[in-house]
Formats: C-alpha cells, sequence, structure tokens
C-alpha cells in the first residue's frame, strides 16, 4: 500500500504536470479545442447510478473526456428533460403495445416524448408514411429506413433491452414469459405435486411493487394499476397468454374494411357485468367517450391520446374542439351486440390498443350513481374475470373470481392478492420465505444469489435502456460528437458487469418486437478508436 | 392548570396556520410538476389536470380556497391516489403508525429505563459499561441495518416471524421485529438520558436525606431519584413520541408497514400537494397536541411547575 | 449534665479523606476525637471547611465511598446499655438500620433536603414505615402528632402539600419532625439554622431546645456560630483544618479560650452581654488547603503568638486545665493527653 | 457535602490551573474518552488527507474484479511506472499465487480473454473481455475455451508472441502449451500503450526482482515510462502486477478502503459544517433571545416552538429537491434545522449567566449589549456548547445516512461521492446477497466514528461538569 500510495502520488503530480502542459499545447496551438466538460443527468435509483459511472469512466477512458454526474430527484429529472435543460441523460421507454411505431413516433419532430430537441423530416415523414403500410412487413422496411437515419445521427444513445427479472414459484403454471410481461390470470393455476391444486389453495400472492393509484381504468396509467385492471375488466380483444396477440374478449369476432379505417366488432352474448347486467356495444361508447369528451370525467385521463385514433376525437382530446359532439366521434353502437369504430386514419395495431387498460369498460350505472366513489370496493362493478373482495390501503388487495364472467370455467385461481411492496429486498425476502409466489423484479444488488434461484425467470421484455442527448446545445449539436460518444460505449461490459441479468445490448433504436418480429438495423460499433477519429474531426483535440 | 391547558390550545390553531403558510408556498416553490410522467402528457391535459385541482389560480387564492376547506376539516383530494381524499388516506394509515408507534415506544421505555437505571445505580461498574455500550450500538446501527439484519435472523434463518406484512385488525406476531427496530434507537437514548438524570439526581442532598433516614437503596432509588430523573426522559419524550407514531419511513418501508411515515416522503417526492399539505396539517396538530401533554405530564411529575 | 451518663456516641482519631482524580487525598477530617453523652448537646464549631459536617457524615456513614475512606479511626455508637457498636467497620446494612431511628440528622439547607416530588406526609412517614413496620394510618397519626409538636399550623391541612409550599423556617421544622419519628437516641444537627434568616433561626433553636428538654435527645449541633453554641450547648469541640484543637465545657470555653483559634474565633464575634463596646477582631489569612495542610500546627500561619515549633510539630490536645483541652504549644506540653470519656472516668 | 464543595471552592483559588486546563486533565483519565479521541483523530487526518492517501481512484471501476474479498489481489496496470534497468519494478513483483493470462485475437480492435490459473498450473477460471463472445450475450464466463489457431497469445515464456496452435483451454485441467508457460516462467512484463498515434510495445524482464532486460518495440532500451491512461494492454507472465485490496472491492470492482476514506470526508464534512451553521444561529439566537428576556424572549422561544413543530425530514427533503442536490445545501439544511436546540440550550445557559455579578459589573461599566452578549455571555456558556457540538456531529451523520437511504445522497463538483451512510446503505443491499464485507467495513466506520464522538461528548460533559465529579 505504501508503495502504492507513492505511485498515486508520483502518478498525480505527473498528471498534472502533464495537464498543464497539454493546457498550454491547446492554447498555444490554433485548431483543436479541448472538450468542453460534460455531465449526465440521471434520476435517484441505485442502478442508474451504476450505469452513469460507468459511461463517465468509459468516455473518460476512450475519449480524455471530463465527465461529471447529476443525480436528480425524479420530478426535477422530467422537469429538465422537457425543458431541455440536460446535455446527456438517461431514459427509458417501456412499450405500452407490441408495435414498433411505439417508440418510432417519439422521435418524430415536436413529440411529447422526443425530448432531445432533435429534428428530421425526413424521419418524420418516414413515419407517418409508415403508418399508411397495411402490410407489417412491408412497414418494417420504412421503419428500417428511419432507424437508419436515427442511428446515424445518433439522437440517442441505445444500451440494452431491459429483461424481465420475474421469480415465479415452481407451482404457478399457465404463466408464460412473454416480452410485455403481461400474465392474464384467468390462465393461471397452482399445480401441487404434478396435480391441478384444490380450489382452497388455488392462491396466488403476487407483489404488485406499488398501490393502485386508481382503479377507474379511464384514469389508469401505470404498470401496477394495469395488473389489476386486467384482472377487472376486459377489453374487446384480451392478449393470447403466450405470445401476446390479441385475441377475442368481449367481442368475439370482428371485420375490418378494405382501408383499415372501420372495425366492426360483434360482442359476445354471455358478456356479463359483475353484477349480472350484459355488457352492450353501448358500454363501450359511453366509456370511450367518458375519456374523449374531457367534460365526461371528473378527473382528466392521461392516457386519452391513445384515442387519437378514433375519428373526431384527437380535436376533442387537444381542445381543439371545445365541446364534444357524440355523433361526430366515429364511435356506434349499431345494435347491443354490434359496435362499429371509425378511425381516423388506418391504424396497424388498433386491436392491440382495444386490450389496453384505457380502452376497458366501465359499468355506466354505478359510474353514474357513485361519481368519483363507484371504484370502492363496495361499489366497484367490472366485467372481467376477477371480481375486488378487500383492499387493505398499503397493505394488499384481494381478487376472487368473477361467477358472471363469460369464461369463468376457464378461471382456475379461487384469490389473488396483490401486495404493494415498494422495497426490492422486502419482497425478495417475503419470496423466498414463502409469502409470495410471483415478483416482477428484484433487486440488482443481489443479482449473484438470485440467479442461482431455480424460479428465477429472465426474459426479454419491450422496455429499452437508453440515453439522450440534447440536440440543440454544443458540444451534442454535432452529430459526429453524438456518433464519437456512442462509439465510445462498451455496452458488452454494461450488459454483463453493471447489469447483471442478462440485458441484451440494444444496436439501434428499436429492439425486436412486432408480429412478425420486426429486425432492426446494425447500430454503431464499439469503436474507440474510430470514436477518437470523429471527435477529432469535430474539431476536439484528443490525445 | 385548566386556564394553561386553554391558553396552550388556542394558540395551536396559531401555529398550525403558520405550519401550512411555510408548507403551502414550500410545494408550490418547489421545481417539478404533480402531473410530470416519464411518458409525455400533451400540454392540454395538463391544463386540465391543473384546473380541476385548481392550480391554475395565484397562489393566494389557492391558500384561501384550501384554508376554507381545511377549516370545514377537508384536506381535499389527493393528486396522486386519485380516488381517495387525503382524509380517507390519513385515516386508513394513521392507525397502524400509531399501533407501531405506541408499541415501540412502550418497547423502548421499558428496555431504555431499565438500562439506564442499572448503569446510573453503579456508574463505571460492568454494569453500566455493558449496557451503554449495548446502547451505543442502539444509536449508532441506522434502522436500515438493524432491520434487515432482523429479517435474515429471524425470518429467514428462523422462520419465527414473516418477512412482512401487517394484520388489519391491530396486532399480530408481526409487529414484533419492526417494533424492536424502531425502538432501537429510542431506547438507547431514554437509557442514556436516564443515565445522565439518575446521576444528577444522586447527588441532590434530598437524596442524601432519604439515605440518612437509613431507607432502603432500593426505596431510595424507586421512590426518592426515579421521579427527578424522569424529567430529561419525559421533555424527550415529547418530540419523540410524536415522531414515532406518525410513522418511521425506514422502519415502514423495510417491514411494508401501511403507516403515514411512508406517504410523507412519497408525497413530497410525488409534488402530491394536497396529501403534503394534509400530512403537515395533521402532524403538526399531534405535534402541538403531545407537546401539551408532555408540559401537563411534567407538572404531573414534579409539583413545583406551576401554569398560571 | 452528669458526667456518669452514658457515653452515647464517641469518635475516636477520625481520619475522612476524599480520594482526588489526581490521586491525591483532600484530608478532610484528619485525627478528630470527640464524644456526646445522653441527653447532651455537643456544639462542634469551626469554619467552613473545617471538617465538622463530614465527621458526622463519617458517623453516619452517609459520604459515598469512595472517593471518600477512613485510613484510621473508630466509631463508637450505645445502641442500648448492653450493646455498642463500631460504625466505621459494620456492615452498611447495619448502619443503615440505625439511620432515622437511633440517629438522626438534620441538614443545613432545608431548601434542598427534601424532596421536591414528594408529599410531606409520604415524606415523614416513610421512616416509620421502615424501621417500624407501622402502617400506614398510624404513621400518619404520629406525623401530624410531630407536626404540630414542631409548630407546624394546621398541620392537617399541610401535610398533604409538597416541600415547595412551605417556607425555610417550616422546611426546617418538617426535617426537625422527620427526624424525631422514630425518636432517636441521638440527633446530628448540621448548622440547622444557616440558610434562614435570623428570627427563623432563634425559633428553630427554640424548637430543638424545647425538644431537647423534653425528650432528653443527644446532640451534636454543628455550627460555625458561637451564638449559637453559647445558647445551646454543654459542651463544645472547636475544629480546625480536620482536628479538634479545643474541647471544653461550654461556659469554660467562652470564659478562657486556650487555642489562638479560638481566642480568634471569640473575638470576631459581637457580644450581647457585652458591657463595654469592643472591636471585633478578624482572624487574618484563609483556612488551609486541605491537600497541603501547613506543616506542624495547621493554623500557625494565621496565628498571632506563633513561634519556634508550631511549624515542625502538630501540638497535642492535652488537658490544660481540667476538663478543658487544648492542642496549642504556648501552654505547658506536661499536661496530660486527651483520652476520651472512657480514661476521664478513671 | 458542604465541606467538599468548599473544597473545590479552595482548590480552584491555590493553584492557578484555568477550568480547561483541569478539564482536559480530567478527560485524560477517561480511558473512553481518549481512545475516541485517538480513533477521531485518526478518522479526522485520514479525511484529510484522502487525496493522498488512499490506495487506488475511489471511483476508478475495474467490472471485471466486483465483490472481491478482503485481501485480494488482481493484475491491472493504470499507473505511472518508470522502468529502468537494473532497479526494481515499482510494485510487488513478481510474486508467487494466481496468474492472469491475456490473449489477443488477431483483430483491429482489442478485446482479451483472462485466465486465472491456480499455482499448480491449473485453470482455475475462465472469464471472457468485452465484445469477444458477442454473439451470445449469455455465456459470461464459460468452462471450455477453443482458441483457433492465428490468434496471438500476448503472454509467454521469454516471448510476447505465441503463434498458437488450436488450443483448447478447461477449467480445472492443467493449462495447454504455449499457455503453460506462462504460469510457470520467470516474469515478463509486456505492455502496450499509446504514444501520440503510435502504440508501441514494452517488455520488460524481470529476474529476482529486478529489471533484467527492457525493450521498446524489439529495441533496446535503458529507461521507459508508462503513463496511467496511455495504456492499452497489460499481460504478465509469471506473476501479476499485484493489486491488493486491503478490504475488497465493491460491486464495480472499486476499492472499498479508498471509497470509505473518501466517504469519511463527506460524513465528517457533512456533521461537522452542518453542525458549525447550527452553532452559529443556535448561539446567536439562544443568547440575544436569553439576554433580551422578557416579551422578546417569550417570543424568540414561541418562533422556535412553532419550528419545532415542523416535520424535520420533509423540511429537509423539501429543501434538497428545491434547490439540487448540492453538499453545500445540505450543510445549510441540516443546519438550519438543527439550531433549534442549540438555540434552546444557550438561551437556558445564558439566562442563568446573566444574573451573575460578573455580567451586572460589565453592565455598570458601560460594556455595550453586543459586548455584554458575545464577549461575556457566550464564552461563558462554551462548555455546554461544546458538549452538545459533539453529540450533534454524530446526529447530522446519522441524518445524511438516512437521506442516502432515500437515494437523496449528496453531490460535490459532479461527482457521487459516497458517505458512509450511502456505503452502509448500498453495502447492506450487496451484504444480504452474500456479500457481508461490503456492509461490514463501512458499517464499522460509521459505528465506531458515531460511537467514538458520543463517548467524547459524554466524556467532555464529565469533564466540564464539577457536579459529576467523583461520580463521573
Amino acid at each position: 500500500m505504501a508503495r502504492s500510495s507513492r505511485l498515486i502520488a508520483g502518478g498525480a503530480v505527473l498528471a498534472l504536470l502533464s495537464a498543464s502542459l497539454f493546457a498550454y499545447c491547446a492554447r498555444a496551438g490554433e485548431k483543436p479545442k479541448p472538450f468542453p466538460k460534460v455531465e449526465i443527468l440521471y434520476n435517484t435509483l441505485e442502478s442508474h447510478r451504476a450505469i452513469a459511472e460507468a459511461l463517465a469512466q468509459m468516455w473518460k477512458d476512450e475519449l480524455h473526456v471530463n465527465v461529471g454526474l447529476a443525480n436528480t430527484e425524479w420530478k426535477v429529472y422530467l422537469d429538465k428533460m422537457r425543458d431541455l435543460d440536460y446535455q446527456i441523460a438517461r431514459a427509458g421507454w417501456v412499450f405500452d403495445y407490441n408495435d414498433p411505431h411505439n417508440i418510432f413516433e417519439c422521435w418524430q419532430t415536436g413529440n411529447g416524448n422526443n425530448r432531445t430537441g432533435w429534428s428530421n423530416k425526413k424521419y418524420d415523414e418516414l413515419i407517418e408514411k409508415a403508418t399508411l403500410v397495411r402490410d407489417n412487413a412491408e412497414r418494417w422496411k420504412v421503419y428500417q429506413d428511419a432507424e437508419r437515419l436515427a442511428v446515424d445521427e445518433a439522437p440517442i444513445l441505445p444500451i440494452y433491452i431491459y429483461v424481465n427479472k420475474n421469480m415465479l414459484s415452481q407451482k404457478v403454471k399457465g404463466w408464460y414469459d412473454n416480452v410485455l410481461n403481461t400474465h392474464p390470470y384467468d390462465a393461471i393455476w397452482i399445480e401441487e405435486d404434478g396435480k391441478v391444486a384444490p380450489p382452497d389453495r388455488q392462491k396466488l400472492n403476487f407483489n404488485n411493487g406499488a398501490e393502485p393509484q386508481t382503479l377507474d381504468p379511464a384514469i389508469m396509467s401505470g404498470v401496477p394499476e394495469s395488473r389489476i385492471a386486467i384482472a377487472l375488466y376486459e377489453g374487446l380483444t384480451r392478449y393470447d397468454p403466450k405470445d401476446l396477440h390479441p385475441i377475442p374478449g368481449v367481442a368475439e369476432s370482428w371485420e375490418i374494411s378494405e382501408d383499415g379505417k372501420t372495425y366492426t366488432f360483434h360482442l359476445r352474448p354471455d358478456a356479463r357485468w359483475s353484477n349480472g347486467d350484459p355488457v352492450t356495444a353501448s358500454d363501450f361508447v359511453y366509456s370511450w367517450l367518458r375519456v374523449i369528451d374531457p367534460t365526461q370525467l371528473p378527473q382528466p385521463a392521461e392516457y386519452a391520446q391513445v384515442f387519437d385514433w378514433i375519428e373526431g376525437a384527437k380535436p376533442v382530446i387537444h381542445g381543439d374542439v371545445k365541446t364534444c359532439d357524440p355523433t361526430r366521434i366515429g364511435l356506434d353502437a349499431r345494435d347491443a351486440r354490434t359496435l362499429v369504430v371509425r378511425l381516423a386514419a388506418p391504424c396497424p395495431f388498433f386491436l392491440n390498443l382495444c386490450a389496453h387498460s384505457t380502452y376497458y369498460p366501465v359499468h355506466r350505472a354505478t359510474v353514474e350513481r357513485h361519481g368519483q366513489k363507484w371504484t370502492r370496493p363496495e361499489n366497484i362493478v367490472g366485467n372481467g374475470p376477477f371480481i375486488l373482495k378487500q383492499w387493505e390501503l398499503s397493505a394488499k388487495i384481494v381478487f376472487g373470481p368473477s361467477p358472471t364472467y363469460w369464461g369463468h370455467e376457464r378461471v382456475k385461481l379461487h384469490e389473488i392478492t396483490f401486495f404493494p411492496i415498494d422495497s426490492q429486498d422486502t419482497a425478495l425476502n417475503k419470496f423466498l420465505a414463502g409469502e409470495c409466489d410471483w415478483l416482477d423484479d428484484v433487486p440488482i444488488a443481489r443479482a449473484d444469489e438470485v440467479k442461482k434461484n431455480p424460479c428465477f425467470r429472465a426474459s426479454p421484455f419491450l422496455t429499452i435502456y437508453f440515453y439522450r442527448f440534447n440536440c440543440t446545445k454544443p458540444p451534442f449539436d454535432d452529430p459526429r460528437v453524438r456518433r464519437a460518444f456512442s462509439m465510445a460505449v462498451d455496452k458488452k461490459t454494461i450488459c454483463s458487469k453493471v447489469e447483471r441479468f442478462g440485458e441484451i445490448p440494444l444496436k439501434g433504436v428499436c429492439p425486436p418486437c412486432g408480429n412478425p418480429p420486426y429486425k432492426g438495423v446494425p447500430g454503431l460499433p464499439y469503436d474507440p478508436e474510430g470514436a477518437r477519429k470523429l471527435l477529432r474531426e469535430a474539431g476536439y483535440e484528443v490525445p | 392548570m385548566l386556564k394553561y391547558i386553554l391558553r396552550r390550545l388556542v394558540t395551536a390553531p396559531l401555529v398550525i396556520f403558520l405550519l401550512l403558510v411555510i408548507t403551502f408556498t414550500m410545494v408550490r416553490v418547489a421545481p417539478g410538476s404533480p402531473f410530470s410522467s416519464e411518458k409525455a402528457t400533451p400540454p392540454e391535459i395538463q391544463e386540465r389536470q391543473r384546473a380541476f385541482y385548481h392550480l391554475d389560480k395565484s397562489i393566494p387564492v389557492q391558500f384561501i380556497y384550501y384554508l376554507g376547506n381545511v377549516v370545514r376539516g377537508d384536506l381535499g383530494p389527493s393528486l396522486k391516489y386519485k380516488d381517495l381524499t387525503v382524509n380517507e388516506i390519513i385515516s386508513r394509515h394513521w392507525l397502524p403508525s400509531f399501533v407501531l408507534g405506541t408499541t415501540a415506544m412502550a418497547l423502548a421505555l421499558v428496555m431504555g429505563m431499565t438500562a439506564g437505571i442499572l448503569a446510573g445505580l453503579k456508574p463505571n461498574s460492568r454494569w453500566d459499561y455493558s449496557s451503554m455500550t449495548i446502547s451505543m450500538v442502539g444509536i449508532t446501527l441506522p434502522a436500515f441495518v438493524t432491520g434487515p439484519l432482523l429479517v435474515v435472523v429471524f425470518s429467514l434463518k428462523l422462520g419465527w416471524f414473516r418477512v412482512s406484512g401487517w394484520d388489519a385488525n391491530g396486532f399480530s406476531k408481526d409487529i414484533v421485529l419492526p417494533a424492536i427496530t424502531l425502538s432501537l434507537p429510542y431506547a438507547a437514548r431514554i437509557a442514556r438520558l436516564m443515565r445522565a438524570g439518575l446521576l444528577e439526581v444522586v447527588n441532590q442532598d434530598y437524596i442524601r436525606t432519604a439515605r440518612a433516614k437509613g431507607l432502603r437503596e432500593h426505596v431510595v432509588v424507586l421512590r426518592h431519584a426515579l421521579k427527578g430523573a424522569l424529567l430529561p426522559v419525559v421533555s424527550f419524550l415529547g418530540p419523540a413520541v410524536a415522531f414515532i407514531i406518525t410513522g418511521s419511513l425506514v422502519v415502514e418501508t423495510i417491514f411494508q408497514v401501511p403507516g403515514l411515515g411512508r406517504q410523507f416522503t412519497q408525497s413530497a417526492l410525488n409534488r402530491d400537494y394536497g396529501l403534503t399539505q394534509g400530512l403537515v396539517v395533521f402532524v403538526g396538530t399531534l405535534l402541538v397536541v403531545l407537546n401539551l401533554v408532555v408540559d401537563v405530564a411534567y407538572g404531573f411529575l414534579d409539583p413545583r411547575i406551576r401554569y398560571d | 449534665m452528669s458526667e456518669s451518663a452514658p457515653v452515647v456516641l464517641e469518635v475516636r482519631d477520625l481520619k475522612t479523606y476524599f480520594r482526588t482524580d489526581d490521586g491525591a487525598d483532600v484530608k478532610a477530617v484528619d485525627g478528630a476525637s470527640f464524644y456526646v453523652r445522653a441527653g447532651e448537646v455537643l456544639g462542634i464549631v469551626g469554619e467552613s471547611g473545617s471538617g465538622k459536617s463530614v465527621a458526622n457524615l463519617s458517623v453516619l456513614r452517609l459520604l459515598p465511598e469512595p472517593p471518600a475512606h477512613h485510613p484510621s479511626g473508630e466509631i463508637f455508637f450505645q445502641r442500648n446499655p448492653t450493646q455498642r457498636l463500631e460504625l466505621l467497620r459494620a456492615p452498611l446494612s447495619t448502619v443503615r438500620k440505625l439511620r432515622g431511628r437511633e440517629m438522626a440528622m438534620i441538614f443545613q439547607d432545608p431548601m434542598t433536603s427534601l424532596n421536591p416530588f414528594l408529599k410531606v406526609s409520604r415524606q415523614l412517614t416513610e421512616v416509620l414505615e421502615e424501621h417500624e413496620g407501622t402502617g400506614p394510618e398510624e404513621s400518619r397519626a404520629r406525623a401530624l402528632e410531630l407536626l404540630s409538636a414542631v409548630g407546624i399550623p394546621a398541620p392537617e391541612r399541610r401535610i398533604d402539600q409538597y416541600p415547595h409550599q412551605f417556607s425555610g423556617g417550616m422546611r426546617q421544622r418538617v426535617m426537625i419532625a422527620m427526624a424525631l419519628m422514630c425518636e432517636p437516641t441521638l440527633l446530628v444537627a448540621d448548622e440547622p439554622t444557616t440558610a434562614l434568616d435570623v428570627t427563623i433561626s432563634a425559633q428553630i433553636l427554640d424548637l430543638l431546645r424545647r425538644i431537647h428538654g423534653e425528650r432528653k435527645t443527644a446532640i451534636v449541633l454543628i455550627t460555625h456560630d458561637l451564638g449559637v453554641i453559647a445558647g445551646m450547648a454543654h459542651r463544645v469541640a472547636v475544629m480546625y483544618a480536620g482536628k479538634v484543637i479545643e474541647t471544653a465545657p461550654v461556659r469554660e470555653l467562652f470564659k478562657k479560650p486556650l487555642h489562638p483559634y479560638a481566642q480568634g474565633l471569640l473575638a470576631s464575634i459581637p457580644r450581647l452581654d457585652a458591657t463595654r463596646r469592643e472591636e471585633l477582631k478578624p482572624i487574618g489569612g484563609s483556612p488551609p488547603d486541605l491537600r497541603a495542610v501547613p506543616s506542624g500546627c495547621a493554623f500557625h500561619p494565621r496565628c498571632p503568638h506563633r513561634f519556634e515549633p508550631c511549624d515542625k510539630k502538630v501540638p497535642p490536645l492535652l488537658e490544660v486545665e481540667p476538663g478543658h483541652y487544648a492542642a496549642c504549644f504556648l501552654h505547658p506540653q506536661d499536661k496530660p493527653p486527651y483520652r476520651g470519656p472512657e480514661e476521664e472516668k478513671k | 457535602m458542604t465541606e467538599a464543595v468548599a473544597v473545590q471552592e479552595e482548590k480552584k483559588e491555590a493553584p492557578p490551573r484555568s477550568l480547561w486546563g483541569e478539564a482536559w486533565s480530567r478527560l485524560r483519565k477517561n480511558r473512553f474518552a481518549v481512545m475516541s479521541l485517538a480513533w477521531l483523530s485518526v478518522i479526522g487526518i485520514a479525511a484529510a488527507l484522502a487525496p493522498w492517501i488512499v490506495p487506488y481512484d475511489p471511483q476508478h471501476q475495474e467490472w471485471w474484479t466486483g465483490k472481491r474479498p478482503p485481501l485480494y489481489s488482481h493484475a491491472t496496470l493504470e499507473l505511472i511506472m518508470t522502468f529502468s534497468e537494473g532497479s526494481a519494478p515499482p510494485a510487488p513483483f513478481p510474486s508467487s499465487g494466481t496468474h492472469v493470462i491475456k490473449v489477443k485475437k488477431e483483430e483491429a480492435r482489442t478485446r482479451d480473454l483472462r485466465i486465472k490459473v491456480s499455482h499448480d498450473g491449473k485453470v482455475e477460471h475462465i472469464e471472457l473481455g468485452p465484445d469477444l463472445d458477442a454473439d451470445d450475450p449469455h455465456s459470461e464466463s464459460p468452462d471450455v475455451l477453443a482458441l483457433a489457431s492465428g490468434e496471438r497469445i500476448v503472454a509467454g515464456e521469454g516471448e510476447k508472441r505465441v503463434a498458437a496452435a488450436a488450443t483448447t483451454v478447461e477449467k480445472g485441467k492443467v493449462l495447454p502449451e504455449p499457455l503453460a508457460g506462462a504460469a510457470t516462467g520467470q516474469a515478463v512484463l509486456v505492455a502496450q500503450w499509446r504514444k501520440g498515434e503510435r502504440t508501441r510495445e514494452v517488455e520488460a524482464r524481470v529476474e529476482q526482482g529486478k529489471v533484467a532486460s527492457l525493450a521498446v518495440d524489439s529495441k533496446p532500451e535503458k529507461r521507459v515510462e508508462v503513463a496511467a491512461d496511455e495504456v492499452l494492454d497489460v499481460a504478465l507472465d509469471g506473476s501479476p502486477f499485484v493489486h491488493t485490496h486491503l478490504l475488497g472491492t465493491d460491486d464495480s470492482g472499486r476499492d472499498i478502503l479508498s471509497r470509505i476514506i473518501f466517504g469519511g470526508r463527506i460524513s465528517l464534512m457533512v456533521g461537522i459544517v452542518a453542525t458549525l451553521v447550527s452553532l452559529v444561529i443556535g448561539v446567536a439566537y439562544g443568547a440575544l433571545s436569553g439576554y433580551a428576556g422578557g416579551r422578546t424572549d417569550e417570543l424568540m422561544m414561541r418562533i422556535v416552538d412553532i419550528l419545532y413543530a415542523i416535520p424535520f425530514m420533509f423540511f429537509v427533503i423539501i429543501l434538497l429537491v428545491l434547490f439540487g442536490r448540492s453538499l453545500i445545501l445540505l450543510f445549510a439544511a441540516i443546519g438550519a434545522v438543527e439550531w433549534l436546540t442549540m438555540a434552546r440550550i444557550v438561551r437556558g445557559q445564558v439566562l442563568s449567566l446573566k444574573e451573575k455579578e460578573f455580567i451586572e459589573a460589565a453592565r455598570v461599566s458601560g460594556t455595550s449589549t453586543f459586548g455584554i452578549v458575545f464577549g461575556h455571555l457566550v464564552p461563558n456558556s462554551l462548555g455546554t456548547v461544546i458538549v452538545y457540538t459533539t453529540l450533534t456531529i454524530p446526529e447530522v451523520i446519522l441524518t445524511e445516512a438516512f437521506l442516502s437511504f432515500l437515494g437523496l445522497s449528496v453531490q460535490y463538483n459532479g461527482q457521487n461521492l459516497e458517505s458512509w451512510g450511502s456505503l452502509t446503505k448500498s453495502g447492506m443491499d450487496l451484504a444480504l446477497g452474500g456479500f457481508p464485507w461490503l456492509l461490514l467495513w463501512s458499517a464499522t466506520a460509521l459505528s465506531l466514528t458515531l460511537f467514538a464522538l458520543n463517548f467524547l461528548g459524554d466524556g467532555l460533559r464529565d469533564a466540564l461538569d464539577p457536579r459529576l465529579r467523583g461520580k463521573g
């Protein structure tokens, strides 16, 4: 230690000397300027910090750039992103539905989720064009052109594709790894000794990670809420438990018009609310209008823009038309069992949207009778496979099977308990003690221990981790600089050493998704030498 | 005495009003909006949300509006938990905090006073050193270390308790580990205060008088010394009780107790203005009342104090 | 006072030292001897720091040990005609049983010597309950009786009050009542009037005198006030720097003090019976530092008569006149030394 | 014990020892206080000199050596080193133990693998470097590894480049030739570094601890310097350059000892500066309030009561959120909260002091109010203030630890410097996963320091408060 400390001391002196010499030379020379100090913005979490630290070191080692870290609290971070008050900022994107459009639309000029200041007319046009293409394979080609543009200009630094980090008790069956980490409860059952367990032991304890903010599908937005919503409600379509393609839900069949703009849904006759009322087409019209028309909901719906696709809805949602005239919205309950939906533009993934929580129906009479209190356990009426039995705030929410659900014979689970445990350590301990059957996340710090556990299930997750560059301010207004920074990052090391669950390095801007799977373009390579060269080209001094 | 209590109760609303003014401005000046989220919401919708919660008005108008509701006992809506009002959130979370807090405090008193008396009676003895060393550990180890360690030993290894959980009906085995974790630092502090108090009282003239009367040592301690030595403990208890029963963020997080403690920081981090303000009003009121209770208890302990 | 009355308490060559932090000893009492007979009032007089209180606290073993310790000395207490106890070496539990029951103590400051947190009734009755096992009602009756005996008006009402509701004089009366609860054979009054103002002080002394008259309790009266001694004591012991330097029947001492310190003390107080205006003469210098007591006679640095041997040798306590002992080289050194009450009788 | 008190008063007059001198001598007798003082000095000096004494850069990550136990050694070259013929290389070299061999593929980009070989020549561990296995994300530690012919191996006995035939390396088996030479032969260091645009190689042959021959790009050289950030690749045969991590490494391969020393810097700085802030505000406020007395005093104390009712953590969190997470702000925030108690204590002291004669005297002699308060009252209550200060510092350090739990750790100069609190917090998470030393060291450092501060505070109180003398 003594010797190495002397080494350090000597090193520090020499480094200082060489640095000052360097600075002197740089000032004496003419063109190449030293690279300014760069700050990485990230928020609160330990894992974000670990990645930021890794990036800082890589940029320091490979590009000789002085990098600082700025940890901010979540809401401040969001503000800074919105106001483009950052240089490089960490970001993530959880896909709302299984289609590349979900991420590609983000980088269009003026999209609220862009937050990089990057704007490329050609890209915008390509994305617009893509929505008009009905065949997915054809559509993918358009996206690939767009992705090439995005890769080349590098408004973002893609890092990796998440993996689902589920811990699932081996007695839980009918649960399948999938890219949205969505697991319909009507498919799940509990097995004991290789046989289906008796009904009184068909119990699933799940850590949902947070207390739901609301049980009203119209205004819910988060993952914990949607996990509860798929138990309580059912949309026109629902997800196939294995590969998540839309399968009949309340609608037993549908027809799509030639131009892809008119959908005619036929509702199943045995669809019932939990109070026994039939689920009708006008229930859907009421529920959807409730979201579209801002005057109807007590609280504004955060996710209302998912209805933008429906004819006449967009101007109402975005306030361009002040009063909502229901007849001008493309919804038509032709009879109790037929719903006709007209879209403003063909939406290739509209059937996926129909399984989204904002598209779930609500029971009109109940909502009108109880107002804001309709979601209380004593009032709530749903049409899903389960009904709410008990809700202890911040402790647990308990569901039982709904006897009026059209497919109630399929449902095997007798009881589902959702815990709102926000401490991953506590949740993992709870799982290890057998008090919980399924977790959807585990603490990174305990990766080594978790990975040895046979209950651990890792699978690709349709969520990406990336960094945004602020393309409006120097030095990152220069695409060469952005490319250089991207090329100096060893994603492999980050995936295997910083994150440790087999995260997959993300090359382009979009992970494989959709049906048939979208295959992205090759991204920027890991090439420190090339990165240095680019930086020099951009006029910066690189030793 | 009654007059004194009344006078203090009259000034209480003033204290709470000031508290409210401070928090009200602080949360609104703080950067970040309650409605910003990772996925962008169109500005029109955010505008609509602001209007719904009256956040589009000027701050004084908002304040007057809010104050009117508070006076009527309505703490308004929560901005995050959209189905619930602040009144509901507080009323459904305070009990676990309260039960846990009082249990922990009782535990802390028993452990702390025992250790403190043992140490104070025989200063510089083995008893003194061992109980003071143990209480030092209690003070110096943060709850986020002791809590998980207890879980590992008693839940995972021995399987005596559940890792987390809370019985809605109140008491159950689940309370043991969180109560111990929560009580340790308080017990330690009480032990030290108790010891110091005893050492001070034992040198008083009236203790010599008691000895000169030929009283047995335990009578001297329990009857003559303890009451005086308790005074510093009691004045510590005032704020301590308020904080312990309004919940400990760390312990509630580790053991997932559905209490108020976590709401406190979470509401601030979420910019849930309504809940933050409501909690401040609630805890502020509690604090004022508890300080009053402590002062009155002080009066009972020390007959020399007169309130007029 | 008859010389044949039994000796209740005898202190022989008592040394009480306090160990300080740096290991040195503070010699608060350094070889003091005195005794008191049944029914007798012994006055102990001296400046602050002369060791008079410490000596008596040692008698009741009320000093915390450590730091207090006793390199030498014996303290004999006559419990009854047959039982004589040596207190310094007796188990503390035995001494504790004597406290309050057979030896009671009244302290200097009535403001701090009563427990402010307990009602007067509690503090009185607990003595009886502790020693005699008397029931609460009987104890209370006895307490009431004593409270009226010590002159507290409306004892029925006042017994349930707290000490802070009493005036200083009243508190000292309570202290006295407390000391008398078990009818002790020996009462140590440690400067009982120092903290009180003059009129109250006179009342308390009256009370003590009356109690002594009625109950014939042996009293050790510690004071720095010779006037108090003159009015109450039968015999006097003068202490200086932890030693008794002169002891005599009260009249002898007032008539003819032998030690220059006692002479100085007498000269420094106004005498009510003085026939002519005398000038008050304070003693020069200041009391010695007990960690470094002057060699020889501790008083010699302040003594107007000091001469050759004073700073070399410690003068022994000798019977200069019959029954009048003094420790000073001014007096002939061939007199018999002090040997305590037993020797006297022979 | 009136006599005893009198004795003490006399004692003070006789040998003119100051109150502080006496307190100091009493403190010295308190074994715990002395031990605490010693520990605090060690920690304090270490923290003050942190940048000069830490063995490694606390922020430098070496991901391939994460979460290693105490005393773990590994090979890397990242320091500036001067080699000259005949002298000893600048680190323990060679030593016995395990070996790391690097193999380079015949490609433009640097790719490497590490084979850890135990002393008996068996392969203990095979690890792939970045990008070597780009096609398979899950095979980070293969059990068997095949090396194609034509891949360059930058290691070997006396040779720096061995064109290997196809070779298979297998866990638990003896290393095949020509790799085996690396494990047994004499020490040869091969380093590549960048000088300007060129990549150069230095080869140092070490025999019996001394550099026997030196060559740069195969040309003999007497002396050569290699700077840390220029090193591209290092291979050692025989024994590795030993980097010993006394307390082990954390999950990113950073040296724990260095991090703890730097952590102490943050924790102590937060503790001391925040306490000083509270001291300044509290003393001034309390002294003025106590000296003014009457209605002013009552009003000022009422304000303190009101501020007491503000839930403390909430206040700090809001402040941190409001103004960003700077270290300075944390000081101010905590200090601004902690001053309340200080003000009450000082006020109490001043209330009792201001009735004393010397204040009366100062007033009569025309000293200004300011002069009386800060010239007489404050200095005379210093003892109590110092005691309280030593007890406030640990409180503040714990508060900072608590904030770390919330993820509100502080930032300074754009670096994430972890305090003991946040080291303990992150250590706690990892400790549960089977890496106890990650918790142990930081928790021990934190606890011992808090221990010491508390003991010192107690010792000071006993030393400064004569009433407890003889007892304490």
